[in-house]
């Protein structure tokens, strides 16, 4: 039993972490159904500037929860400001384009931000300073830890905010109209390339976040981590059903148990082998993942 | 003005200033990634200023040829053009109607000169046959590299071009010729003649395979099943080592049979050029006979429209399993033929971001165009390999191109060819209209 | 009230417009008819600026805004129902509703505008929590209208708004375009297949064809033009 | 049929004779559109069996079938939203339409035997005559998208056509056509009955075109069948009168 | 024939393992240019051919060619098992020698496929070996948990392990891949626990052994951790902090307190602004005994050069070195570190 609680609580973590990142992927492909591949490089970008961000405030003397607040919001400026120019240059001059020359394109960028930090600054792993401070009262707990708390609590309380953001908001309920039909959008009065910038800087925030809390929690970081981690969250974000927030989430922890348990109970040689094939089975049944809806097409 | 975001910036002046802009932004945005460099054991940072002017000279210049070149795009506003009388309906192939861009009416043109043709395709035999013996071993295997390639973008088109079924995992079908060969040979000794027909068979049962249990998703969640599934290929080839002998690979593949002639290398080289010009000779054929067919009519049908499709009686199923499976079929050849060049293969070969590369090459060259994906691989695979000179820059460089074509042909390098089908229906007789 | 001097709009290579010029004055119903692919869909998106022209000009209200962008337009009161419905299938009726009153902050109008339209088409209301892509084709039209009722235009732009619906609602429709019109006084430009109706309640009429102004005149006068009868009016 | 809580269709009896021209109208919302996409086998109507009696052969029941198999016994469609294959010309359209009725495969394409060569020689003038029938053989090479609106109708009817059904439904065939169209469409339909002896089913909200050229009609309202009966037996019954054509209709 | 000394580089210069191939190119340009300082090889200047494979085997095929296209005259690389392996097979159809500062896949040397080839690094199987007697005799391991990171060298040498561990008759109660780059280790850490083990083998790198590392000692578990020279980096340290601490792990004997091994890694400091990354020393070593090997052949014949490095003894950062008759190194024994006080110790046998 206590096995099976520990690996529930590593499910939990890594779930919560596909999560946090999903949700930023999901919103991203909710409005212009694009999937942005350079999404995790964002991720990695809050990661690094949050990286450089600590190092220069503690050498001025900075420490403890404020260093943390301070690096988080100089990485999430960042994040936010990398993703807006990264939509400028690369997605909207696509957006009459067929759907699969963004999708290019973001590949392209993915590769071009890499390589951009891997010259800028290295191809090593850094270590990255935890920033979380153990929380006392989770002393006693062997499952969880104050990082993971965090991570699990961010990725709650973002999910929640958002999905009430887009639910009843002028911008939420813009971002949706956008989503189905830019140009009746814009018969609507609604200014679409200021939607869509909304929705990166917003998805943006949320990688800068996860860049920040995840990096903290693991303890390094290099220019590659983005990749493998946006393709989980993408993964994640299509098993919840893709452009759902809380989807995301959803498929985010069923992810991260899969892995979790596979791993466990059978053998971490297949645990990808099983992430994947959950995936399948779980499409097969519900072709539009587990909380998307089938689109809604009149014959 | 507010919100004149359609009103041209006429003056220089205006170019300048949001050039500079531009430049103070990139400036404020490569910062601390560009500028500060950390070791975090030494607690001591370095501050490189000097590469902030470069960033900040660089996006100014690159602004001002971004605005110079989309503004050349876009066209002057064509006042005379406006004249409607003007519109020639003189249908000579070169005017319809003022409305063909130059791509298609160089595609008309060339339509309709036969001596022209003949021309381009006999100095195009000509300069292919001497290739290799006019450049060196390693322009040669680059070139079967790209060619490859070719072969790979031409099947994968039948997938995602024709049939509009966005394939992220094709590269599992590329694993599973490559290590049927590699195994084959290894256990059996079997030669490279023999497999190459087999491991496109395998693929193509490995395509239905995949089909199946996909038939019912759309678009994104088809990409994303295809992508798993080509990771649990790769998962499994590294993985189970009794099948595949694990990430170490296998070794000491042998190259293709010559019928007991002595090979030495650069003959070796030569003779695979041979081998896959041939091949995509033979590709390029079987693929516009199929995209011309009931059968890839069939596929546009699907991509265009599923519901509509179903009522004209077409087989969804049916025709998706199609596509899956002759796709597949190329990717199970150039397998082959990736094991016998190399000589060596193992898992890592076979990773997501070769699906991602052989699809860009699809969606580069232009999606549904023989000839774009043609040119798109020659692009994709030749440009990291030219771009050898800029060294560490390479990547960089490559991914900046992959975004920048994009940008400005969104519909790929030969895109916009819709299938043109010039019929010459005769007149029917008898019938009355 | 709007002006349209001149306009010459493309799509890519073809030109759609070919020097349109029209005007319409505040309270006014005009109508607009004309073929298949006459270019009337175009001249509507062109003044919304959704196709902005390649040269003319447009003013409304005495001020250029061939140059706005869409958005900026329909805060100047120009609102479009446009051809094809364009419901937005994945948002309740309610919610396409709400879009239609993006803008508007009187929260109190906005519902009393909401409980108008129920009126006029009750199916919506019975329909409120319905996907607007589950919708029958007439269910869509009438709530396509209703979206842009919702604005509380200066002027609306209604391009086939009898469109797929039955003959009663038809007669609704119309009866309704007329009502706006003298009740709240909004400018209304009208494009119909159904020409005889449109023009019965419009006071003025245009003829588009082949993207250019081929006949002008009040209503009344094109009712009786017998080029007119014959081509838009089915001869009767 | 039901869609969720939502009844759209009840207990509806209907019948199509051999070369008749049925129309079926109703008010908006009423189920007509799904009523087509039952008999096509797009959704599958909870209760109520659907039999066809394609000329020279036995009969058949449509019941669980797939769209694409009751497309080849002989029953084609136009759709109220037009559904054409936008990138694909004007012909393709139409030889899309020609799939069910040949055989040529993958083998046939790739070696471009004989067979194939003759019968895809067949397809094209069989679609060109498609097309003269409609009167858009002068757009052969045209992209779909690029027609107008009223000719993308017609489009679609040809690509129905092309299906050689032995009935036809055409769903709001002359919406957003002015009366003059109208008129073209209404002969080009009593041709397509006349030449080929194809029997007609028709959804429409123009009451001139279903009172020229349908020989029965029925009413459906809210998923109910209300009135059956000749154009004038229909226009005269007050039910219909009060839910569909309004007090003012003048026929 | 030219007037310059060609030294091909090859090997992952960009995506994700181009932090294995950096340091090796970095090396191999510091010795060029500190030789080129000193007036060259037989006279000529060094010239280096840096060639990015990204270590995948067919693009080191067309890097392999293009380097004999150039006409180099040795290489430095590749840096992967797999790479090395499919160009090989070009150098060798066309007589160029490769030293490779990383490959340790045992076939390349003890399979006698491959005469051309040599390497500053120990195969696999030694490694291993020293690995698991020193868990069993100086550990006094009972129970072994072997878990590698499914890559090529990683496997590689788990599955030597594994088979010496069986060998003595203690199979490994746990023998299992994880995938690099997860974000979290926490399944695998778990399963160790209840796997009972009191050690922990791993094959691998470093940046998945210090997650590794670290989920088990917060999760506060006593469990060794004896690692390989992928690990004994000082990145590790780095990276893992304080969780390092106790750490084992196999490299090559007595490499810091070498004075050429000192100078070096100054000079990279002072060239890149950074400390020298994986394999750094071995590229370093490589690179001084191919130009070395040229100097004292007195031409660049590839089977003169041979011999020589097969018959004589360099001073390297490694240490003084030769080369057997397979191509391996010689004088480079492993030896077994551990973390204390945030440094590599060498503990004694
Ligand atoms: N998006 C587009 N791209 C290219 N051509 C277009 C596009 N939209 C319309 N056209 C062309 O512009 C011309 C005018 O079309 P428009 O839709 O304005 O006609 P319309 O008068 O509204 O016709 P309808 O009565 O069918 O709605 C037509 O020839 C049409 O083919
Ligand atoms: N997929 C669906 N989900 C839920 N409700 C649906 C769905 N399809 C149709 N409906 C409802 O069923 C009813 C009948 O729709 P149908 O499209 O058949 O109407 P119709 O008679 O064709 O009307 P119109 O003349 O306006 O096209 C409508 O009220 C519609 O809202
Ligand atoms: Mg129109
Ligand atoms: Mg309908």
């Amino acid at each position: 039993m206590e096995y099976f609680l520990e690996l529930f609580f590593g499910g939990l973590t890594r779930g919560s972490i596909y999560a946090l990142i999903a949700i930023g992927y999901t919103m991203v492909y909710g409005i212009i159904q694009l999937i942005n591949f350079a999404h995790g490089e964002i991720y990695m970008i809050g990661a690094f500037t949050a990286l450089i961000a600590a190092s220069a405030l503690s050498i001025e003397g900075f420490g403890g929860w404020s260093l943390l607040v301070l690096a988080g919001f100089i990485a999430i400026v960042y994040s936010a400001a990398y993703g807006f120019t990264l939509e400028k240059i690369a997605y909207k001059p696509l957006r009459k384009a067929s759907r699969l020359s963004p999708l290019i394109s973001a590949i392209g960028m993915s590769i071009f931000l890499q390589n951009y930090v891997l010259l800028a600054q290295t191809s090593d792993f850094l270590p990255f300073p935890p920033l979380i401070e153990e929380f006392s009262f989770l002393e006693q707990v062997t499952v969880m830890r104050s990082s993971e708390l965090l991570i699990l609590s961010v990725t709650a309380v973002s999910t929640a905010l958002l999905t009430l953001f887009i639910k009843f908001t002028r911008m939420g309920k813009a971002m949706r109209a956008v989503a189905q039909d830019k140009t009746m959008a814009m018969l609507l009065g609604v200014n679409v390339d200021r939607v869509i910038s909304v929705t990166f800087i917003i998805g943006s925030t949320l990688a800068a976040i996860g860049g920040v809390l995840i990096s903290s929690h693991i303890g390094q970081i290099n220019f590659y981590i983005g990749f493998i981690a946006g393709i989980k969250a993408f993964t994640a974000a299509v098993l919840g059903g893709i452009g759902s927030l809380p989807g995301a989430v959803l498929g985010g922890m069923v992810l991260g148990w899969t892995e979790s348990f596979a791993t466990g109970y059978v053998s971490s040689d297949y645990e990808d082998v099983f992430a994947f094939g959950l995936l399948v089975f779980i499409l097969i049944f519900r072709p539009a993942g587990i909380l998307g809806k089938s689109t809604a097409e009149k014959i | 003005m507010p919100y004149g975001r359609r009103a041209p910036i006429t003056q220089k002046g205006g170019k300048i200033l949001r050039s500079f802009g531009v430049a103070l932004w990139f400036m404020f945005l490569t910062f601390p990634i560009m500028v500060i460099k950390i070791s975090p054991l030494e607690k001591n940072i370095e501050w490189r200023w000097g590469r902030m002017i470069y960033v900040g000279a660089g996006a100014f210049v690159l602004s001002l040829l971004w605005r110079y070149v989309i503004e050349q795009k876009r066209g002057p506003i064509p006042k005379e053009e406006a004249d409607p009388l003007k519109v020639d309906t003189k249908d000579t192939g070169w005017n319809r109607g003022g409305s063909h861009s130059l791509q298609e009416r160089l595609a008309i043109f060339f339509h309709k000169n036969k001596k022209f043709r003949i021309l381009t395709f006999t100095g195009l035999f000509f300069i292919i046959a001497a290739f290799p013996f006019v450049f060196s071993t390693y322009q040669t295997s680059i070139i079967i590299t790209a060619l490859m390639y070719v072969m790979l973008g031409l099947g994968l088109n039948i997938v995602v071009g024709l049939a509009g079924l966005l394939d992220l995992g094709y590269v599992a079908f590329y694993a599973s010729g490559a290590y049927f060969y590699a195994l084959m040979n290894h256990h059996f000794g079997l030669g490279f003649w023999a497999a190459l027909p087999m491991a496109g068979a395998l693929a193509a049962i490995m395509g239905l395979l995949l089909g199946f249990p996909v038939l019912r998703l759309r678009g994104d969640y088809l990409a994303i099943v295809t992508l798993g599934f080509g990771e649990i290929i790769r998962l499994v080839l590294e993985n189970w080592n009794e099948f595949s002998l694990g990430p170490s690979g296998i070794a000491r593949i042998d190259r293709p049979g010559t019928l007991g002639i002595d090979f030495d290398l650069r003959d070796h080289t030569v003779y695979l050029y041979y081998i896959v010009v041939v091949l995509v000779a033979f590709t390029i054929i079987v693929v516009s006979r199929l995209r011309n067919s009931r059968i890839g009519r069939a596929w546009i049908a699907l991509r265009e429209d599923e519901v509509a499709c179903q009522a004209m009686g077409i087989d969804k199923t049916k025709t998706k399993l199609t596509a899956f499976a002759l796709g597949a079929t190329w990717a199970g050849f150039v397998g082959c033929i990736l094991a016998a060049k190399t000589t060596f293969i193992n898992p890592a070969s076979f990773t997501f971001m070769e699906s991602a590369i052989i699809l860009s090459i699809v969606v580069l060259g232009g999606m549904g165009s023989i000839f774009g994906i043609i040119l798109g691989a020659l692009v994709l695979i030749l440009l990291p390999e030219y771009l050898r000179a800029f060294s560490e820059y390479r990547m960089l460089v490559f991914g900046a191109s992959m975004v920048i074509i994009m940008v400005f042909r969104p519909q790929g390098i030969i895109g916009g060819t819709r299938k043109r089908h010039e019929f010459h229906v005769k007149e029917p007789t008898g019938e009355k209209p | 009230m709007l002006e349209v001097r001149d306009i010459r709009t493309f799509y890519g290579a073809i030109q759609a417009l070919k020097g349109v010029s029209i005007w319409v004055t505040e309270g006014e119903i005009v109508a607009l008819i004309g073929a298949n692919g006459a270019g009337k869909s175009t001249l509507l998106m062109t003044i919304c600026g959704v196709v902005p022209p390649r040269s003319g000009e447009i003013l409304f209200m005495g001020n250029p805004i061939q140059n706005l962008s869409p958005d900026r337009i329909f805060s100047l009161g120009i609102v479009q129902v446009p051809e094809g419905r364009r419901i937005f299938p994945l948002l309740t009726v309610q919610e396409n509703l709400d879009m239609g009153a993006y803008l508007r902050n009187d929260k109190g109008a906005v519902r009393s505008d909401m409980e108008y339209v129920f009126s006029i088409f009750p199916r919506l209301a019975e329909r409120r929590r319905q996907l607007g892509g589950t919708l029958s084709g007439g269910e869509q039209q009438m709530l396509a209208l209703s979206r842009g009722l919702m604005a509380r235009p200066r002027m609306l732009l209604l391009d086939e708004p009898s469109l797929g619906l039955a003959p009663v609602l038809v007669a609704t429709i119309f009866d309704t375009i007329r009502h706006i019109n003298r009740d709240n006084s909004t400018t209304l430009l009208l494009v119909e297949q159904k020409a005889a109706m449109a023009l019965h309640i419009a006071g003025r009429g245009y003829v588009l064809e082949n993207g250019t102004i081929k006949l002008q005149d009040i209503a009344d006068q094109l009712l009786c033009n017998k080029e007119v009868k014959s081509a838009y009016l089915g001869g009767s | 049929m039901d869609f969720g809580g939502l009844r759209a269709l009840e207990k509806v009896d209907l019948y199509v004779a051999e070369a008749e021209i049925v129309a079926i109208i109703g008010p908006n919302g009423a189920g007509k559109t799904t009523f087509f996409n039952c008999i096509t086998c797009v959704y599958q109507p909870h209760r109520g069996d659907m039999i066809i009696y394609p000329p020279g052969k036995a009969s058949k029941s449509l019941n669980g079938l797939k769209p694409n198999t009751v497309t080849e016994m002989g029953i084609a469609r136009t759709f109220q939203n037009i559904r054409l294959f936008k990138e694909m010309t004007v012909l393709e359209n139409v030889m899309v339409g020609r799939h069910c009725r040949t055989r040529a495969g993958i083998a046939g394409a790739i070696l471009c035997t004989r067979k194939t060569i003759r019968e895809e020689q067949e397809t094209l003038e069989f679609s060109y005559g498609m097309l003269r029938k409609v009167g858009l053989e002068k757009q052969t090479n045209e992209k779909a998208s690029d027609l107008p609106y009223g000719a993308q109708r017609r489009l679609e009817i040809a690509r129905a056509l092309a299906t050689e059904p032995f009935l036809l439904l055409l769903d709001e065939p002359a919406a957003g056509m002015n009366p003059s169209e109208t008129a073209e469409l209404d002969e080009l339909i009593s041709r397509i009955r006349e030449e080929d002896g194809i029997s007609i089913l028709l959804i429409e909200h123009d009451m001139k075109l279903v009172m020229n050229i349908s020989d029965r009609i029925y009413v459906l309202d809210y998923g109910h069948l209300i009135a059956e009966g000749t154009p004038q037996q229909v226009t005269g019954n007050p039910e219909v009168i009060k839910a569909y054509l309004g007090e003012c209709f003048d026929a | 024939s030219s007037d310059t000394i060609k030294l091909g580089v090859a090997g992952a210069h960009s995506g994700d393992l181009a932090s294995y191939g950096i340091p090796s190119l970095n090396a191999a340009r510091l010795v060029a240019a500190d030789i080129n300082a000193k007036g060259g090889v037989l006279g000529k200047k060094v010239e280096i051919m840096a060639e990015d494979d990204a270590c995948k085997p067919e693009v080191a095929a067309n890097v392999a060619s293009k380097l004999v296209a150039q006409d180099v005259n040795l290489v430095l690389g590749h840096i992967c098992s797999g790479a090395t392996k499919a160009a090989l097979n070009i150098y060798k159809d066309s007589s160029k020698l490769a030293m490779s500062p990383s490959a340790t896949n045992v076939d390349l040397t003890k399979s006698g496929l491959y005469p051309n080839f040599f390497r500053t690094i120990s195969p696999d199987d030694a490694q291993a070996l020293l690995q698991v007697e020193f868990a069993l005799s100086k550990l006094k391991v009972k129970k072994i948990a072997v878990i590698h990171d499914k890559g090529d060298y990683g496997k590689g040498l788990a599955e030597f392990a594994k088979g010496f561990f069986e060998k003595k008759g203690i199979p490994p109660v746990l023998f299992e891949g994880i995938t690099p780059g997860a974000v979290d280790y926490s399944a695998i850490v778990q399963k160790i626990k209840f796997s009972g083990a009191d050690a922990v083998l791993y094959g691998g790198y470093h940046p998945e052994a210090a997650k590794i590392v670290s989920t088990m000692k917060k999760k506060k578990m006593k469990v060794i951790f004896i690692s390989d020279d992928g690990v004994r980096d000082d990145t590790f340290i780095k990276v893992a902090g304080q969780y390092a601490e106790g750490v084992y792990a196999t490299g090559p004997i007595d490499t810091t307190r070498n004075p050429m091994a000192i100078t070096a890694i100054e000079k990279h400091r002072k060239e890149y602004g950074a400390e020298p990354g994986a394999f750094f020393l071995n590229a370093y070593a490589a690179a001084v005994c191919l130009l070395g090997a040229i100097e004292k052949a007195g031409s660049t014949d590839s089977s003169s050069v041979s011999k020589i490095l097969r018959s004589n003894w360099f001073d390297t950062p490694l240490g003084k070195i030769g080369f057997d008759g397979n191509g391996d190194a010689r004088g480079i024994g492993f030896a077994m570190y551990q973390v204390q006080k945030g440094r590599y110790v060498e503990v004694v046998k």
